[in-house]
């Protein structure tokens, strides 16, 4: 699946978006996944409470399942307005 | 209802005069604009927005349509930039058109409200003493449990 | 501060551009717009809006002046016409510049309360059945009570 | 003093300002002079509760001394905006 990045969670990840495999059942099992890898993302998902998630550019949660799932996205809080 | 979501600015002027114009059986209009300030931080350099294109219309528009059946509106505008923004630009607008003035203040209220907390934006300040995302305020997100 | 009283138009979209562009260190911008709507009774000829010239400047000044000691703004603008307008015609305009949003939506409402009921302009609404004064509503002078 | 009349009131009473001399104390005092007047003062100022009362251009009510004002104004109630 497709997984992006923002704001400073792209700054630490060091990309805006790669192409995962992964077999993880849910966002936090990915997040589990990825912090498994390298330091940069144990540094960006440190604090998941400061993080948000969409599912296929939807506001979810880290417990939401993945299953059929095209794009996963990680940012901090949303500051528009 | 029309959602903008653009790098270029606006006319804040001609987008108000085209609004009010097109709806001449609604009688009130409400705009809000977001301009860029200084920084607290010291002087603003540059704001530079990023967002999530194609997540960001789909929040906006969702937004939109909330309002529109929770009031009973004539038409709902939405225009927000990303990109490089200097101190005193306008950043976004939202307009709304209602035969009752409390239908167009309420509704320009909550599209802002949510617009803050829930459309896929994120700032970045730069100073001369460097740059730095801003931080999402507590306010803001309790200012979604009133509606 | 700015309080115009006239009877010729004003352009809404040049007003709301010039005082946004004013107040480049005020983050919010809001507007509201009074159109002159259709009659309930029926297809509105023209509606007369007769006004008490010298009172109406000093209660448009006293609310204004009010609301710059309630919240904490950069700046009010309010724009009020008299004499002979048609369906769709801007009536007034009232704009609040301020650091934050919540401080610019309730000084506009307040200001659009206090001169629903409390500035010195009758409506006059001429239709093919007759002409009528436009009755208080109940609900204007009830919402003064929230303030 | 100035007497002055808007919207239906000014209809009824026929004219939009006049200049009456009266020694009455109070509002409500005046608004009986010119009731005992004539038939229109009496149309315009049968139903004083639906009446406002201006003071030298300052909103007030019908208990008000007259003692030195220059202007009293009558009219129903507002409807700006």
């Amino acid at each position: 699946m497709n997984v992006l990045y923002f704001a400073w969670v792209r700054e630490r990840i060091g990309l805006p978006r790669e192409e995962v495999q992964s077999e993880a059942a849910t966002v936090s099992e990915l997040v589990d996944e990825l912090v498994a890898r390298e330091a940069r993302y144990a540094a960006a998902f440190a604090d998941r409470s400061a993080l948000r998630v969409a599912i296929d550019q939807e506001l979810s949660d880290f417990d939401a399942p993945l299953a059929g799932v095209r794009e996963v996205a990680f940012f901090p809080p949303m500051t528009g307005g | 209802m029309r959602i903008v979501v653009q790098d270029a600015p606006f006319d804040l002027g001609a987008e108000t005069a085209q609004f009010a114009a097109g709806h001449s059986n609604m009688g009130a209009v409400v705009t809000f604009t977001g301009v860029v300030r200084d920084s607290d931080a010291g002087s603003l350099e540059v704001m530079e927005i990023e967002h999530y294109p194609g997540m960001t219309e789909r929040a906006l528009t969702a937004i939109a349509e909330e309002a529109q059946q929770r009031w009973s509106l004539g038409d709902v505008l939405v225009i927000h930039r990303y990109g490089s923004l200097t101190h005193g630009e306008m950043i976004m607008m939202v307009a709304t058109a209602a035969r009752h003035r409390k239908d167009a203040f309420e509704a320009a209220e909550f599209l802002m409200d949510f617009l803050k907390s829930r459309a896929p934006f994120w700032k970045r300040e730069v100073t001369a003493h460097g740059a730095d995302w801003v931080a999402a305020k507590a306010e803001d997100e309790d200012a979604l449990g009133r509606w």
